[in-house]
């Protein structure tokens, strides 16, 4: 495998260009108009034009990035996450083309992507999973079964879609009355969102935590778990922030954990990355939730804590070669991690988008800290595709170390241009109930709603000052460029100064 | 020069003037000196009192109006999408609108504007009457209808965009006037999409 | 300990700041005239000016700088490495201003700054040094004397200045008949430079490696020895490029080696970081060859490997922590880590020192990347320090990943405004023997001679056929801006492609 | 439009025409299409045959002059101390010069200059006859005195600056007319130190 094509884009795309060259592989990128420049086009040996803004008419069009793969003489294409990464036709119609699909085979892909089937393969390898339906309830379970099932359930009930993911489809359900109307909703949306409007019914368990199990499977039978990631710290249930290891998982929790997650991973004779996730409540129950046929945005934490390359290892483990990590590297983690998903979001709009140009940027740098960006000073965030522009992680030797540099890190963070979440992360690395790790994944939530819109960017009242002064001098300046400007000398002279230098 | 810089919705005046290399800042009648070197669009300042910033060798390591003789501050600016000027000190945003008599530049115009169309609102303040579309996007939901009745902050339409559903809350409290869009529609950014009265 | 000041510049300066911020402590820049808007000015809580350009005039001026410190309220001083890091008088000015130097005592820094001084204590602890002189050679030993001593050691035998460091006063001796000017030069250089003419004898080994290691040592009497650094890879006696462990060191030989450091230090009471440095001959034996009293350039990859914050321990021994890493941490390896270090030098001109102000910068990242670096675009490399403005390091599973990783990263970088050396380092991690990591001390040097100056920008073809191409264009655009040019419609048509966007 | 562009001694036509969105770049007689766009002083360029970069769904992925249809490259420039332009392809800085007939680019100038200053001095080649400090800094050494006779790459100079000992060399074969320095003097950068002949 010499040459990869990404079928991807921003930040993950960048992420998959550096493995490769660090294997000495050579890199296609693809884009679609508005992505011409984009720094993954920029970073790639080639780049092939794919189609136009929608993701329907560039990132999701299976056809024409398999042809630009066999155009470019591409030998693998890596999907990354999102877009086709779950696609079980788009890795059938690579292996069709003779094309290394950087991932699971496309049974594996449709087998764990449907929820319903998930859950029943992790029963049958014997691992708990949220009580709750075991088959999908298509459009043709009538309202008085789709009652039935509740009640044995309990109530609040989840609605959720089988075909589903990132929050849609999912409905909370209080008592019976509720369930009608929430059942015809998530059909709705999901019948909207997946083509798909089978739905399935799952135990609410109160205020649990999201715990997953990053593993690698290679095609000689070896399953490696990895140790856990802690996913609780989640917007609207999108993940914000991640962390490697839980900082309540005991050695005993992580052995059975990942015991679980790898039995799922060989009963179905997995293969390359996925991820196992689960809840985990209170008494230290763990219910297997769904799997990930792909990677993580959040795989570099377990990199940080365990020293191995997920996606260098994606590809080693297609072009075939045996897994040779050691299992007590992947489940000891070495010191802890953090990971902030810089979103071009204004925190102050109520997390709305806020795509365009950045106008300038400056990563946070210096030790334990490592920023897998997709986008430079100049370039710009479309309006079209995901939001994220950032992985910033932080590593310490314990967690506390890994949160104060962090918290300097994003202190660092300085984007101009476009509004983005590094003043949100600001506020939330300093509240106590993050610091204490006494998360689970309503907190944040919770914590939002008690704000009721208070701007993250507060600054201190020194700051304010400071920017009342600097607003004032850049005033002052841009009356003193006109000729008449009293003012005029003293920037003069500083120019001249610096001239000189 | 004296400027009128609005801050958070409080307006201080502040006076500048040269003092060889270095400038004299009054904000209030406290007076700081300040010296300024640009790199790359960035500015280095340091921040201290009147007679200068502290040299190694001078006692009195005193605070004067909340600055250390020697306070170091990274200070950059870029435009807010509302003509406010946004300045960044040490990496934190501090939007700020600034007026001076005489001067016309952009954002003094435009905050101009902003103040004028809040004014005739009486209890409701600043806050616009029109809720337009922050990005392009496709229209997911329109949830209210003309004549409701709104509170401040509460969800009037939900815009796709970025993979994300966003909603996008009222101002302030207020009727509806007017709903522009419809369920699906795609709309280009700053769309008006609801009208308060 | 609440607020430090930092006798230093450059990247040092940059990432002291950064482990104050870790530990929340406030910060003081100190700052020559050229230096107002360095970068770690703009970092810092505070600046203060403390001269002009000549370091005599700013850097080195304890009184100024220790007034700094008052003026400030600052209760600690890290003086970083170079400069004021390693003079017994600033030490103790500072403790006699009541302020904590973070770094060992004057005393040791006094006798270990000796050369002889520090040999005798290394063999009154047991361990070898390079076979020479045990007491300085001041201006009263005669000739013949030291022709006997020569004699007695062997030829080709080291003289080197007692007050030495960086090369100076250092000259190599192959006959009896080059004995007598050898001396002289090297006493006189010694003079001018260290205002002591003072000299000893070494034998010269033939080729050896340089390895040293660090330590850590407590005001508990804890002494910490770490993983040995390899060193060997300079040139003209300067390091540039260091890695941690040795490729060629065995566990057994790090015991040996660790334990030596670790009893010279406990042996002289050391406190603080400190760096024996060891001459390893191809046998496999090895002679203590000075200490180092401060930290050290190369410290990251002693960071990447162990995961131990070294700069942050050195504030935590100052205020009295005592050390509590465990020495399975500090002396087993994780991976491999390599640093690189960036010169604004020209290598393409026998590496003259390049000054000037950077217009653009691209610093690598990504997986396993950390860029200490000491400046940004639009920051000025003055000409009165040392031309250090990056350490680059990359640590990877295997040496190999990390050689990987680092060819990754110095492709990633690009300096725009003066010249660096990069492209030194791309060539140099693709010599045969870099990659074997078959050196010693001499090697660079010798394969550096045989190049003879060719350029190590030497770009493939197709890289030039590029250049040409971009040129031209850049030239049709030139003229474009003026109004008659023919060409100008392509690129407004651009430009409004890229407003509409 | 049409240049001669100078690399590493040889000089090579390069003509530039536009083509839609894209440019046709001719060197040599050989034709390569190239689409450009600027991101913050950087450009991304892709390069590939005339008939267009490759759309997906076409077949043929023909190499063309070296290129393949869709060579993608990151490039920037900077002007060179001797009058040249380097061009930062990926990262690599390729030093090249410019000429046009009726194009006065400083760039252009200067190395007309420098050719002509070279030019008539024979065998001894382009190289220059003068050896300037490329710094300021003291002489810490000089090592050849009048009429001395020097071989390329013979040091000449030490020169101290950034912490460091830096040998001048000559850039030549040669006999030394002048020497402008003395032991122990500060210079300042492009102060004539040695002259050759």
């Amino acid at each position: 495998m010499r040459k990869i094509l990404i079928a991807n884009r921003g930040e993950i795309a960048v992420r998959i260009i550096r493995a490769c060259r660090d294997l000495q592989i050579a890199t296609v990128a693809v884009y679609s108009d508005c992505d011409r420049a984009a720094r993954h086009v920029r970073m790639a040996d080639e780049a092939v034009a794919i189609g136009g803004n929608p993701p329907s008419d560039s990132y999701l069009r299976i056809d024409r990035i398999v042809d630009a793969a066999n155009a470019t003489g591409a030998h693998g294409v890596h999907p990354g996450y999102g877009f086709l990464a779950e696609n079980e036709e788009f890795a059938a119609a690579c292996r069709d083309a003779g094309l290394t699909f950087i991932g699971p085979r496309p049974e594996a892909i449709a087998l764990m992507g449907s929820k319903t089937a998930a859950r029943a393969a992790a029963m049958a390898a014997g691992v708990d999973v949220v009580p709750g339906t075991e088959t999908p309830l298509t459009a043709d379970a009538g309202e008085d079964e789709i009652a039935r099932i509740a009640d044995r359930i309990g109530y609040p009930v989840m609605v959720k879609a089988v075909a589903g993911g990132g929050g849609k489809g999912m409905r909370v359900v209080g008592s019976r009355d509720e369930l009608s109307g929430a059942v015809r909703a998530a059909r709705s949306e999901a019948g909207a969102a997946f083509g798909d409007s089978a739905i399935y019914l799952e135990r609410r368990l109160s205020r649990p935590r999201h715990i997953e199990v990053q593993v690698l499977a290679d095609h000689h039978g070896t399953v490696l778990p990895f140790v856990e990631r802690e996913c609780s710290i989640q917007r609207r249930h999108q993940k914000v922030v991640e962390e490697s290891p839980s900082a309540i998982v005991s050695v005993d929790l992580r052995t059975r954990l990942t015991a679980a997650a790898a039995s799922v991973a060989a009963s179905v004779g997995y293969t390359n990355a996925g991820t196992m996730e689960f809840l985990l409540d209170a008494a230290g129950r763990f219910y297997f939730l769904e799997m990930n046929t792909r990677l993580q945005v959040e795989h570099p934490v377990t990199e940080m804590v365990t020293g191995v390359d997920l996606v260098e290892w994606q590809i080693r483990i297609a072009r075939g070669e045996p897994l040779t990590i050691d299992p007590a590297q992947s489940l000891t983690p070495r010191g802890h991690a953090i990971e902030c998903r810089v979103y071009a979001e204004d925190p102050d709009s109520g997390f709305l988008p806020s795509p365009g140009r950045i106008t300038d940027v400056r990563p946070p740098s210096g030790p334990g800290i490592r920023d897998d960006s997709g986008v430079e000073a100049g370039d710009e965030v479309p309006v079209y595709y995901d939001a994220l522009i950032s992985k910033l992680v932080a590593w310490g030797s314990s967690r506390q170390q890994a949160v104060s540099r962090m918290r300097r890190a994003v202190a660092e963070y300085d984007v101009r241009g476009i509004r983005t979440t590094v003043p949100f992360f600001r506020w939330l690395l300093d509240q106590p109930v993050f610091r204490d790790a006494a998360f689970d994944t309503e907190f944040l939530d919770t914590l939002l709603q008690q704000r009721r819109g208070k701007s993250f960017s507060e600054p201190e009242s020194s700051l304010r000052e400071v920017a009342l002064i600097a607003a004032a001098l850049h005033a002052s300046r841009a009356t003193a460029s006109r000729p008449r400007g009293l003012a005029e000398s003293a920037w003069t002279q500083q120019a001249k100064r610096e001239i000189l230098q | 020069m004296t400027f009128e810089i609005e801050q958070d919705g409080t307006r201080r005046r502040v006076t500048v003037r040269q003092a060889g290399d270095a400038w004299v800042v009054e904000i209030d009648g406290r007076e700081v000196e300040v010296s300024v070197v640009e790199r790359a669009g960035r500015w280095s300042m340091l921040v201290g009192p009147v007679d200068g910033p502290a040299k190694a060798g001078q006692d009195n390591p005193d605070v004067v109006s909340g600055f250390s003789r020697t306070s170091s501050y990274e200070v950059a600016f870029e435009p807010g999408a509302g003509g406010e000027l946004i300045v960044h000190v040490n990496g934190v945003a501090v939007p700020v609108t600034i007026d001076q008599p005489g001067l016309s530049k952009p954002w003094a115009k435009a905050a101009r504007q902003r103040r004028g169309r809040g004014a005739g609102d009486g209890a409701t303040g600043d806050a616009p009457r029109t809720i337009v579309a922050p990005m392009p996007g496709r229209i997911v939901k329109v949830l209210v209808k003309p004549d409701e009745v709104v509170a401040a902050r509460q969800p009037l339409v939900v815009v796709e965009a970025m993979k994300m559903e966003n909603e996008l809350r009222a101002p302030r409290a207020g009727i509806v006037a007017e709903v522009r869009v419809a369920e699906g529609a795609s709309v280009e950014a700053n769309t008006v999409l609801v009208v308060l009265r």
